[in-house]
This record gives C-alpha cells, structure tokens and sequence, in this order.
C-alpha cells in the first residue's frame, strides 16, 4: 500500500493532566496509531469521546505536533521531506464547530481568500477564487460575499468552511465531526455536497464522526478507536455486517435500530467510556469486554489481517483457545 | 452540476450584511445612559482644550481681598480659593492636567499591557508562564499602594506621576490582554488560518488583533476612571502635580484647611473628580455592553 | 487539599521574593543620594562615606538586596531616617489601627455590597436593581479622599456628630473600643466603606444573575422547590467567590488606606506612608510597604485555600 | 371515557422581543395514562418549549401562552405559588439534555434528591436520604452509597444522568418530560439510559413525553410519534405508522436525512432551504416553502387535515387530496 495518498505511522500524542513524578498524570490521547488512505476514497474514523478521533485529526493535519511517529504524504514524510507549508496546501481540515471555525470579524469572501493570498495569489485572483467557490458550495457570492459568520446560518457558515478548504485546491480534507452541530436535513444538504465535491475533484476524506449511520453513508472504508488505539480498520460493508472485533460489535449493536418491532432487548456495554488517563494494560478494552479471556489483561493484542483490507486487533482472532 | 444549489438555506437574517462594529454603534446609541455619560465626558475634554476661551478669569491671578470668597459671589460664580483665585476658572483649567495625568497612564498602559499581553497569550507554554509570574509580583501590590509607592520613592512632580500610573496599570491590562488573547488562540478559527500554512506574525495580524483589541480596550477604557481617582489622589499627597498649577486633586489639598470656613467651596474639585470618573465608567459599561463583552 | 495548600504556599514564596526585591529598589530608583536628607548640607566627604559603610550603600545591589533581607527576615527593617525609630516597631504600631479601620469598613462594605447586589441580580432588571447599580457604580466612582472631606463636612463642621480626626480623644494614638474611640473611627469607617462596597455588589450582583441563568436553576423549579429553597441554592453557589472578593478587598484597603486614613489623620500604615513620603525618609516608606505587600500577599494566599475549601468544583490536588 | 393524563390543546407560546419568536403555533395532544409520547423535530421547532410549558419552566415576564395544558384534569396555565410547586416534581418532573448543567455543581447528588422528597412529601432527613439512596440503586448506579455524597462533575455523564432520573423519578411523578436526554451522551451510554427509561416506565406507570431529534432514539422509546416543524405538530401516529407510512413530506424528508433506507454513497433525497424565523405566526402550511409538492392551496388556513384515527393524522393538504377517497371516516 505505499500508493497511499496520506499515511499515519506509529503516531503518539500523550497530554500532561497534572501531577509530578510518579504521581504523574498522563492522558494518552493517541497511542501508536497507523493507518493509510488510498487517493480518492472516504475513510470514516468513529469512536466515542475520549478515544483520540479528534487529536488524530490534529496529528494527521499537523495542527499538533505528535510525540512520536510521522504523517507521510504520497510516501513522504509531512514537516521534513515535505516542507508545512505546502504539506498544507494538500491536506486540509474542516471543524465540527462552524460559528468558532470563522473569524468574527472577517467577511466569508475574505476568509475563503485567506489561505491562497498565504500561499502568494495576490489579492484579486484570491477573491475572485473564492467567490467561484462561494458559489460552488451554494452561495451566492454577491450575497453571501460580504457577510459575517453570525449573520449566517450554521449550515451556509460549514459551506463555507468547505470552501475556505477547497481555496487551496488539496488533495485531502480532514472532516471532524464536520457535520455533527447541524440539523438532520441540513446535514443531508452538506452530506449531498460534501459527495458531489468528492466526485468532481477526486477529493480524498476522512470523516471522523459519532454518528455510525453517517460513516456507513459516506465512507469507503472505516476505522474503529478505542481509548487512543485503533482496535479495527476494514472496508465499510464488512464491517458493519460483520465485525471482527467486540467493540465494534458493540458499538453496532448500541445503534437504535429504527424499527418498532425490532429494539433494542439489551445494552451492549455496561458503564462509560473509561477515562483515558491510565488505560487498563493489555487489550484496552478488556474491562468491558464479555468475551475477554487468558491473554486479554496481560497482552494488548497486535492488528491481524481478518479480510480483504481489513485489520482488528483482538485476541479472538488469532488466540487458538479463544475458539472454546 | 447544479443539483446542490437547489439545497440552499433561505437566508435566515436581514437582507444588508452588517459588520461588526456598525451594530455595536447601534446598540450603544441604543444606551440612554452611555451616551449621556459619552456626552459629559466629551464635553470636559473640550472644555480642557479650550480652557482659555471658556474660562472668565485667568486662573493665576489672585488677590489677598477675595480670598475664599463664597460661592455666588459677584464676578466670581463658585468663589474664590484661598490665594483669591477665580474658583470656575481653575476649575476649568483644572480639567487639562486632571485630565492629562489620568488618561495618559491608561494610554500607553495599554499600549505596553497589550502588547505583553498579546505576545505571552499568543505564544503560551513556558513564555506564558514566566511573563505572567512576573507580572503576579506586581499583583501583589494594591494598586494605590504601588502608586504612592512609586511616585513617594521618585518625589513630586507630573513625569514621576505618569510614570508611577503607568507602571501601576501595565499588569492588569497585560493580564487581561493574555486571557483574551489565550481565549481566542484556542479557537478553531485561528486552528484554521495555522492551516492554511500563514506564519505566526500573519496570523496575530490577521486573525487575533482584531478579535482582542476591542476588549482590552473596553478594559483599558474602565481604568480611567480609577486612573483619574489615583492621579488626583497623588497629588492630593502632595505628590504629582505641583503648585501653582491647576489640578483638582492638588485643588482639594490646598483647599483642605478651609473646610471649616468654606466647607462647599472645598469640595467643589471633587465634584469634579467625581463626575469625571463617573462618566467614564458609565461610558465604558456602555461600551462593554454594545460590545458584548463578558467580564 | 493538603496538597494544594502545599502547593499554593511554595507558589506564593517567589512571589514574596519578588516583592522584596521591587521594594529593595524603591529605594534605588529614588532620585539623588539616599542619605541626602540626613547629612547636614555642609557634610565632609568623609562622613558621607563613613555613613555610606555603615548603611551598606557601597557594595553591590545584589550583595546589598540579601543583606537587607536577611536583616528583614529577622524583622529588622532598619531605623527612620526621621525620628531614629526601628522601623518595624513604628509599622507594627501603625498596622493595629489600619486593621482596625480596614476590617469594619470591609465588614460595612460586604453587607450593604453583598445586600444590594444580591437583591439586584436576584430581581434583575426592576428598579431595585437600577438603584443598586447606580449605588454601586456611584461607589466605584467616588474619589473616597473627597468623600471622606464631604462627611466631615456634613457630620462635623455642620452637625457636629462625629469628630472629624485622630483615632481617639487627644490625639491619643492608642485604639480602645469605648465610644470615644468608636466615634473617631464612624467617619472613616464610612468612607472607606464605599470602595468594596461598589465593587462587592457589582460583582454579587453579575454573579447572582449568572447563577440564575444556569440550566440548574430550571432544574431546581422543576423539583418543585419554593423561592426560598432556590435563594439557598444560589447563597451557596454565589458563596465561594464572594468571600474570595471580600477578601481582596480588605488587602486592597490595608494597602490603599493612605488617602482616607490622611484626610482623617487616622494614625495608621497610611498616615506613617505620607509622612514618610513628605519627610522623604526612604527606610520608613520601604519598609511600611513592604510590610503592607506582604500582609496583602499572604490575605491572597489564604483567600485562595479557603475558597478552594469552600468550593467543591474546585478539584485542586 | 377515563380522563387524559395530559390534555393540550391549541397551544400557543411566543417569546416577547424584538422581534417576537412564536415559537408554539396551536399544539393539540392527549398522553393516558403510562403512554409514551415521541416528539420529534429539529433546533427551533418548538418541541422543548412544549415540553417546558407543561412545567411552566418558561420565563414567565417575556413569554405569552395561550391555549390549555391540563395533567390529571388541572390547569397547568392556572397554577400559582405553592400549587405550582407541588405540581412540578410531584405530579410532572423533567430529565433535561446535559445533566452537568441541570444539577447544582455544589450539592451532593444524595443531598439534592433528598431536598426534592423533603420538599414534596415533608419527611424526615434521614428518610429522606434513604429514599434517595434506595433511588440510585433503582438507577442501577454501582455502590450507590458511595454515590450519595458525590458531586455531580465527580461522576461521568452516564452516571449524572441516571442521578437525575433517580432526582426526577423519586417523588414517583405521574408524567415524566424528557428533553433530549441522551443527546450529550456516548452512543453505548445513550443505549443503556433509554434501556433504563423503557424499564423504569414500565415498572411505574407512568406517562413520559420524550422529546428528540434523533428517530432511533424516539423508535426505541415511544409508542406514539409526534412529528413537530415550526411550532406546530404536523402529523402524529404509532410509531409504525410514522416509520413505515409517513404522509407528510417533512416527516419523510426527515426520515430520509435520518439515512431510513438510504443507499450508501448515493446522494440523499435531501429537504431544501431552512426553517422559517417564525417572527410572524405562520399563515397556512409553514413547511411549504421548501415543499416539492406545495401548490396554491397551502395557504389556506385552517389547512386541510389527512386523518385515520383521532391520534393518526398529518396536517397536509396533499395528503388530504391524495387520502380523499380512502379514508372518508374519521
């Protein structure tokens, strides 16, 4: 798979949350992740809070730096061999959080034109770019143009933010809950968009989101995170009809099921989501977990090739005695 | 390619795009109290610059015979002060050292604060915390102590009093100015122009600037009226400004003595003092409000 | 809790630290020798060096800053320049009467700040909260110098109630709580009260009327409580910060006394401050701010622990 | 025929301003006894501030309410005082979207629900912390002793929410109002509280109104599904019904955003435009301008209704047209 457009390699972001020495408090936000994605598909990252969705996002994007590990960008590594600054103009990123993601005080032409004046289109050229931009994601640029973000609503302001991104032409865009803060049938406008723009420019996502139907919507493939790790990465079909790691399975299973005479009998997982400070050794998930067994406290279980494209870290899958 | 124009959102809001600053114009119009107290605050400020053209008598000239004279007195309105100079007049002349001394702590306070401010906020981490604890030593003066300090350990004089206030208001405007200023760094906006691959001056120029100034500049505004109190107080210690010149607080000094025989007349540059300090606060709630600005 | 204290306290030494050493130099960046006001005009050369070994002004400022504060440290803060008098025993003296104005006008200035702010956030936007905002904007306004001459005005020149100086009956400088005494210190009291005043209900006030905007306040009508239980509720929640702000505030008045305590010729801090100030004696000034700064140092510190004892969101360790 | 445990009808709630915001445009519904009532819509639809009604949770010097809301045959509108009070928690409670906000931030959990029985039923202290101790374990929150003298940001927001449903259930309400509880929450928490909700409410009997904009989460709850646009119902029926035989185009917009059916990758059958800013109370069919199907006839006011049952309806008049024949009785 060295083809990969955008590739994540043993990243490792760790946050201090407090206290000294031993008493050391650390939140290991993302821990050794690596994954890859083709050009041109959609990879969907879900997961619940506190399992490292967003900090990967920042880590992939560069928003943040990583511990350890590198983000190579068709096979180059981000920051060194590919300066940042024009690493940035390939991989771009959207926020969950339209209103915070605008400058207040700025006009939505001017901050579609931002970015190309950065990267030295002179000022003219950047506008007249960005109302061409405007209008692609449905805005009328003469109308729209010359607004402020509280003037407009939250799904022209995500508009905007797509095309704030579009501005630099890129190869990815890193979508973060992008579409999470808006209304169900204005998600759908900006879902529709978001696929047009997919097509017309063979633009490469990943969309990471909470909302699992929404994942199986638009993605090709789908990676699955738990506590900092990835515990399971396959192409979407597969994996929402047959899951190969019990997290997966539950997180499935916790969906509501949309038919009356089918709910939901029993809940999946009991409690929440454990702190990700201190995670439990082993397989990380092993407190939750009703099939865990001998090696699951003791060993944290390595990704195993369980399908085409498809990995998970789990001991049932390569643990002969997991079979009994 | 047409099919997600037919998506669009109606336009939820007035059809004339605003910016920012023509509806915190609207909105502190709309403040009966502002604008009266932007009003009186105003008018003393150019009552300052055309003393000479508003005041009826030269506020040197003294005689002996009308020492203290009464309030009401013929040809001389408010009376007279205790080396028989015209009291409205001085009063008047009084506003451009008052004035002078109280508004330009504040000024390059601001400036300095700011900008100490801004680069501790913008850059975080350990610049961040090593500026601020240096500017907490500061905080652990009460500001009139540090004032009277200062000026007491340089002795009287009007560049010793401007200097005392100005170090006096440089920590808590640059403490303001880092807050705002860490606020916003940690919004997605400025997540995005970092994006775009802008360098750390552009983004502070295009981005930050002009969503933290408006702040630490309504915070600036509401020290004036403390600066004015403290800068009058300094010379009321006989620090600051020196006689013969007009200054109220020196005013009220000089005039202490004569409480017990002109007890109104006495009191009249505290008035002043006092409604110059109060319409710059009502000014500057009425500009944090049409600014919406929480504190 | 503990740990916090700990912390909090090993946080507040370089602070001390720091306020030394802006103290030390006040002395420095005063204008001209510092024994200037000392030394006879006609002073030999030789004196004036022998004077300067003795106060140590010709080693190094380091050298002379650790001297100085070791001495300080053992509570020695070295002789006025005017009257011969150790200083800390002159501070000492004075800090007993600033204490004793301070904390009444706090007191003063909690209730009738808390009273009002409170009443005025709880029925936010009637005319009761007009009133105690102008009352409170009017307190943070007012020069207090000026107001305290306006009350002496009033309440001794003209209705001759209270007397108009000193702490006590002739001049007496030591504090006793008789109604003499207590007569003397109505005035400044008063004055001195407005200041925390306008700010206690300023911020009483904002603090009650976000507290009844939080979802939680929906939540305890919900459970059907009366006004009464909800005003408990916000009591508790307002608790915490008021007190934080009260404690400031009795800081800022033992550091900002001088003016009021001046105009009253109240013998406290402030006044040892002007006099020092006007006989420009250097050792006084330095070491009655210094003691000042200090106390003010140590109020934050404590008013930090106990809020954060007070305050179960406060998740400090 | 019994009495209704919740009676509402026409309703209306505007929010005084400039400009005003009507935000309830005549709301009709009835809840017996131990039913579950879904009402579904989007931000500014209005269902939250149905809901609040019923508590009189709305600021009351800015809101005009108008109509009738009555529980157990009273005048929810005609509550003063003392009645009021007794009313809220007692006979209606209310479980709120992000409990970290809705409970006091410094009162213990077991101090807050202890205050709630002390205020409704005038019981002893001690009682009272038995009975809240007792609630938690109902909740099934592990060592709910331990619990008890928590604050609230010391326990995750799983646990919060099941303290404040433990909170809102302990003076064994007739009616619970549910606004977007699980919305905050991790989609495996937010499984196991509705799980919770269905039980509970079986076990006590009573009537809940849970309101959402998620159609899973009001699926997996509801027996009867509201569907709310622009202050008012639009159509209501079983939950089947609505699933499977919307007949107003904005429950099936909505059922089509909510990806019902929907072929992954394909571009979705997606509702144009926004909601409207409801400054004016709106005249005739209020979702009409962004309608494929709307024609001159959507401004008649009143509108025609399509109906099958009293409580099988939608307020449309290309329903009305296309069901004339079919479904002549009411």
């Amino acid at each position: 798979m060295s083809d990969a457009i955008l590739s994540a390699h043993n990243l490792v972001k760790h946050f201090n949350a407090g206290g000294w020495g031993a008493a050391r408090k650390v939140v290991r936000a993302v821990d050794d992740v690596s994954f890859d994605v083709a050009p041109g598909e959609t990879l969907g990252v879900v997961g619940e809070s506190g399992c490292g969705k967003s900090t990967t996002a920042r880590l992939l994007t560069h928003l943040l730096p990583s511990d350890r590990g590198e983000v190579r960008f068709r096979g180059r590594v981000a920051g060194t061999e590919v300066p940042l600054k024009e690493f940035r103009r390939h991989v771009q990123m959207v926020f969950q959080d339209s209103y915070a993601s605008l400058n207040p005080r700025m006009t939505m032409l001017d901050a579609v034109a931002f970015g190309p004046t950065v990267h030295g289109v002179d000022q003219p050229e950047a506008r007249r770019r960005a109302g061409a931009l405007l209008e692609r994601v449905g805005l009328d640029p003469a109308r729209f143009g010359p607004r402020y973000p509280h003037e407009i609503s939250g799904g022209q302001r995500q508009r905007v933010n797509i095309a704030r991104a579009l501005a630099f032409d890129p190869d990815v865009i890193v979508l973060d809950e992008a579409v999470s803060a808006l209304d169900k049938s204005v998600e759908a406008q900006v879902l529709n968009l978001l696929t047009e723009l997919r097509r017309e420019r063979g633009l490469t996502y990943i969309f990471i989101s909470h909302d699992l139907n929404v994942v199986r919507h638009i993605s090709d493939r789908v990676m699955v995170m738990y506590l900092g790790e990835v515990v399971e990465i396959g192409p979407t079909a597969d994996l929402y009809t047959a899951p190969r790691h019990p997290y997966t399975e539950a997180l499935l299973a916790a969906m509501p099921s949309l038919d009356p005479d089918r709910r939901t009998m029993e809940a999946p997982l009991q409690g929440d989501p454990p702190n990700p400070i201190d995670p439990p050794p082993g397989c990380r998930f092993h407190t939750r977990c009703a099939r865990a067994f001998g090696p699951c406290p003791g060993t944290a279980p390595v990704p195993a090739l369980v399908g085409r494209r498809h990995l998970a870290s789990c001991h049932l899958n390569t643990v002969k005695e997991a079979a009994e | 390619m047409a099919v997600a124009q037919t998506d669009i959102e109606t336009l939820a809001t007035a059809d004339k795009p605003r910016g920012y600053w023509s509806g915190v114009g609207r909105r502190f119009l709309k403040d009966k109290v502002a604008v009266a107290a932007g009003c009186v605050a105003g008018g003393l400020i150019l009552m300052a610059i055309f003393a000479p053209w508003v005041a009826p008598q030269d506020p040197f000239d003294g005689t002996m015979i009308r020492r203290l004279s009464p309030i009401g007195t013929e040809g001389y309105p408010l009376g007279a002060d205790e080396l028989g100079r015209d009291m409205l007049s001085r009063l008047i002349y009084g506003a451009r050292l008052s004035l002078f001394m109280g508004v330009t702590p504040v000024l390059i306070a601001f400036v300095i604060g700011s900008a100490i401010g801004i680069a501790a906020g913008y850059a975080g981490g350990w610049v961040n915390s090593i500026t601020m604890r240096v500017l907490d030593v500061f905080y652990a003066f009460p500001s009139v102590l540090l004032a009277i300090a200062i000026s007491g350990a340089l002795g009287a004089g009007i560049l010793n009093g401007l200097l005392s206030l100005t170090v006096v208001f440089i920590p808590p405007i640059a403490r303001v100015a880092e807050s705002v200023t860490t606020a916003v760094r940690k919004l997605e906006y400025i997540e995005a122009a970092r994006a775009s691959g802008a360098s750390a001056f552009t983004i502070v120029r295009a981005h930050v600037l002009g969503n933290v100034l408006g702040p630490i500049f309504v915070y600036a505004t509401s020290l004036i009226s403390v600066s004015m109190i403290l800068a009058a107080g300094l010379s009321f210690l006989g620090l600051g400004v020196s006689p013969p010149n007009p200054e109220w607080g020196l005013m009220l000094n000089t005039l202490r003595n004569a409480i017990y025989v002109q007890p109104w007349l006495a009191a009249l540059p505290g008035v002043m003092i006092f409604l110059t300090s109060i319409s710059f606060n009502m000014l500057s709630d009425g500009l944090r409000s049409a600014m919406d600005i929480k504190q | 809790m503990l740990i916090f204290t700990a912390r909090r306290i090993a946080y507040t030494i370089p602070i001390m630290l720091g306020v030394s050493l802006v103290c030390f130099a006040l002395v420095h960046i005063s204008p001209g020798d510092p024994l200037v006001s000392i030394l006879p005009p006609d002073a030999s050369v030789e004196l004036q060096e022998q004077l300067m070994a003795i106060y140590g002004f010709d080693r190094s400022y380091p050298e002379q800053f650790f001297r100085w504060l070791g001495r300080a440290l053992q509570g020695d803060l070295g002789n006025s320049i005017a009257t011969g008098r150790p200083v800390t025993s002159e501070v000492m003296n004075a800090v007993g009467n600033t204490l004793i104005l301070a904390v009444t006008a706090t007191i003063i200035g909690f209730t009738l700040g808390g009273l009002f702010g409170f009443v005025a956030g709880f029925f936010r936007d009637s005319w009761i909260d007009k009133l105690a905002s102008t009352l409170a904007v009017v307190g943070v306004s007012v020069p207090h110098y000026w107001l305290g001459m306006v009350l002496v005005i009033i309440f001794s020149v003209e209705l001759g109630w209270f007397p108009a100086t000193g702490a006590g009956p002739g001049g007496s400088s030591q504090w006793a709580w008789d109604w003499e005494h207590m007569s003397h210190l109505v005035l400044p009291a008063v004055t001195m009260s407005v200041i925390p005043m306008g700010i206690v209900a300023r911020t009483v006030r904002a603090l009650v009327a976000d507290i009844l905007q939080q979802e939680f306040v929906t939540g305890l009508r919900a459970k059907g409580l009366l006004d009464r239980g909800v005003l408990a509720h916000v009591i508790k929640n307002a608790a915490p910060t008021a007190l934080a702000v009260m404690g400031l505030q009795l800081g800022y008045l033992l550091g900002g006394s001088i003016l009021i305590e001046t105009v009253f010729s109240w013998p406290g801090t402030g006044f040892l401050l002007g006099q020092a100030i006007f006989q420009r004696d250097l050792p006084l000034l330095q070491g009655t701010i210094l003691v000042l700064a200090m106390f003010f140092v140590i109020l934050n510190l404590v008013v930090d622990v106990v809020q954060s004892a007070l305050d179960p969101r406060l998740q400090r360790g | 025929m019994t009495q209704p445990l919740v009676e509402v009808s026409d309703l209306t709630v505007t929010f005084q301003g400039t400009p005003p915001v009507h935000a309830v445009n005549g709301v009709s519904f009835t809840l017996a006894q131990g039913e579950v009532l879904g009402i579904l819509g989007e931000s500014g639809s209005g269902k939250s501030v149905t809901l609040k009604t019923l508590l009189r949770l709305l600021p009351e010097r800015r809101t005009r309410i108008g109509g009738k809301v009555a529980v157990e045959g009273r005048d929810v509108l005609a509550l003063e005082g003392r009645a009021l009070a007794d009313h809220r928690g007692g006979v209606v409670s209310m479980i709120f979207q992000d409990p970290g906000l809705a409970l006091d931030p410094v009162y213990t959990i077991g101090r807050q629900i202890a205050e709630t029985v002390i205020r409704h039923e005038g019981v002893s202290r001690s009682t009272a912390m038995a009975r809240a101790l007792e609630m938690l374990e109902l909740v099934r929150i592990p060592s709910a002793k331990r619990r008890l003298s928590n604050y609230p940001h010391e326990m995750s927001g799983g646990m919060r929410q099941r303290a404040m449903i433990a909170l809102a259930l302990a003076c064994k309400p007739k009616l619970l109002l549910a606004d977007e509880p699980t919305t905050a929450l991790d989609a495996t928490v937010q499984i196991q509280i509705l799980l919770l909700l269905r039980e509970l409410q079986r076990e006590m009997g009573m009537g809940v109104i849970f309101v959402t904009h998620d159609i899973g989460v009001a699926v997996e709850v509801s027996d009867k599904l509201a569907v709310m646009y622009a202050g008012s119902f639009v159509e209501t029926g079983s939950v089947a019904e609505i699933i499977r035989d919307a007949r107003h185009p904005y429950s099936q917009g909505l059922l089509a955003a909510n990806l019902v059916g929907a072929e992954p990758g394909a571009l979705l059958k997606a509702i144009p435009g926004a909601p409207p800013a409801l400054h004016a109370p709106p005249v005739g069919c209020a979702f009409a301008p962004r309608c494929e199907l709307a024609g001159p006839r959507c401004g008649a006011d009143p509108l025609p209704l399509w109906q099958a049952r009293g409580d099988r309806w939608a307020r449309c008049v290309a329903a009305a047209e296309a069901a004339v024949p079919s479904h002549a009785e009411p």
